[in-house]
């Protein structure tokens, strides 16, 4: 897993790269948590690079957006492939956060 | 079993193992030459097997994980053998959501993947006697091609 | 032993198993986050490796092969055991371009590239006996990234 | 393995997608076979979608070439990635066979 992260003031952006399962959930959760300032109200993860997707990618996907809920701030998913698609819809993830098709498009409208 | 193809992967319950056995299973099951989803529907429901092996079988250390595969014409059948403490209540630890993991982003949603990639999902288990899960998918026949 | 990460992949000697084990010891390799280059390495020396373990052990029938693969801090070794008719002559079998094969499409060249991949191959096999190839290769280390 | 071939006239264009082991050369042996009417002096192969290749592979490709040099016929070889480059320099065969960019280029050249 490349986990890339860049800071715009109060967005957090956060780009994956790879496959999410237990052991790349838990780098992806320290990584997001070692950015997380008191000044971050929104939390962009860009999955574009993530081919494959489990229940333990899922939990920290939705453990990150209570975390930044608890804060009152959002947080939007970027462009997935259709195997992390369909599994973010079969667990209704996408009821609970919006997803956009590229970073300008969440940047803009989230 | 006249012409069945098998493999047995052994390894340490580690996270980082899930990946390799993930790989190795999706790699048998292409020789029947699957759709994309298809192959999709094994590497999840391998990797949540795997994955309770390692996170719910050994608690605060590892073990051993065993991973049978085998092709017989379209059929995959895979086993995902673990030596831990095993599972006390099967039927409710297969129900959705229910996780005995205090972990909010434990999910409970473990087998309910499994079962949605798989046609057959069995579970063996006893407390204190490890945990045997087997995974059963069937390949319809696709029309021939040059491959 | 202390922090090895060890595996073992057992399977019938086919022609189509060969994939199957270049790409769980890729899998493994993989978590030394290996360059590209290396990683082709060690899929072509696990290939060659292997495939002599399918095409002259078991001549004329299948057999077990066994692959075991362990990563110990940046070091991979992987032994690929056959129990098929084992090598007279191994100084010979390592020349480059010789081949027991007949067939002129048979290159000769496998331990050559197993060889130029790794940075030590070492081959104990008799008559009657199987043979086990050992395979290793040091992965430097690469400069800390956010992975 | 996949495997697409075409018939031009005197030339066969045979398109390899996959991995081109001990496997998957026995199937490229059997389609290249196939086709080789007599008609056939040149062959072109293909390789852009090749990931992998090993000695079984090279040796497929070699014996392809013995068989149509035996009738007088030429080959080559389109589009290698850089592994496969690796080998098929590291065992000489760029040097008795072209290669080309594209197909388009060998059909033009060749
Ligand atoms: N191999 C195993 N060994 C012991 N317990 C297991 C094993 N697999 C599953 N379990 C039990 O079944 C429960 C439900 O599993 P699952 O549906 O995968 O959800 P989760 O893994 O998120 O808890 C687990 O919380 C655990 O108590
Ligand atoms: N696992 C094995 N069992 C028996 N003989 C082997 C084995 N591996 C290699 N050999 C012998 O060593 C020779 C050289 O092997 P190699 O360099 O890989 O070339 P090739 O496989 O093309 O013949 C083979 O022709 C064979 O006689």
């Amino acid at each position: 897993m490349r986990i890339d992260k860049q800071t715009n003031g109060e967005t957090l952006i956060v780009r994956l790269d790879g496959e999410l399962d237990e052991h790349t959930a838990q780098k992806m959760r320290e990584a997001v948590q070692e950015s997380l300032g008191d000044e971050i109200t929104r939390l962009v993860l860009n999955l574009h690079g993530v081919t494959f997707i489990d229940s333990s990618g899922l939990g920290a996907i939705l453990g990150r957006f209570r975390e930044i809920s608890q804060r009152n701030g959002r947080m939007c998913l970027v462009s997935v492939n259709p195997q992390v698609r369909h599994i973010l819809e079969l667990a209704g993830v996408l009821k609970i956060m919006p997803l956009y098709r590229s970073e300008t498009r969440a940047l803009e409208e989230a | 079993m006249e012409d069945c193809n098998e493999l047995v992967l052994e390894f340490v319950s580690r996270p980082e193992n899930v990946a390799v056995a993930r790989v190795t299973v999706a790699a048998l099951a292409a020789q029947l030459d699957p759709s994309l989803p298809e192959l999709d529907d094994v590497r999840l429901a391998v990797s949540e097997a795997v994955t309770n092996a390692t996170i719910h079988a050994y608690p605060g250390t590892t073990g051993r994980v065993v991973v049978r595969a085998r092709l017989c014409q379209r059929r995959l059948t895979v086993e995902i053998i673990d030596y831990g403490q095993g599972i006390a209540d099967i039927e409710q630890a297969r129900q959705p959501s229910f996780s005995t993991d205090p972990n909010p982003e434990r999910m409970g949603l473990g087998f309910a993947f499994m079962e949605s990639c798989m046609d057959q999902v069995e579970v063996e288990s006893a407390p204190g006697r490890g945990t045997t899960i087997r995974l059963i998918k069937e390949f319809p026949e696709v029309p021939a091609e040059d491959s």
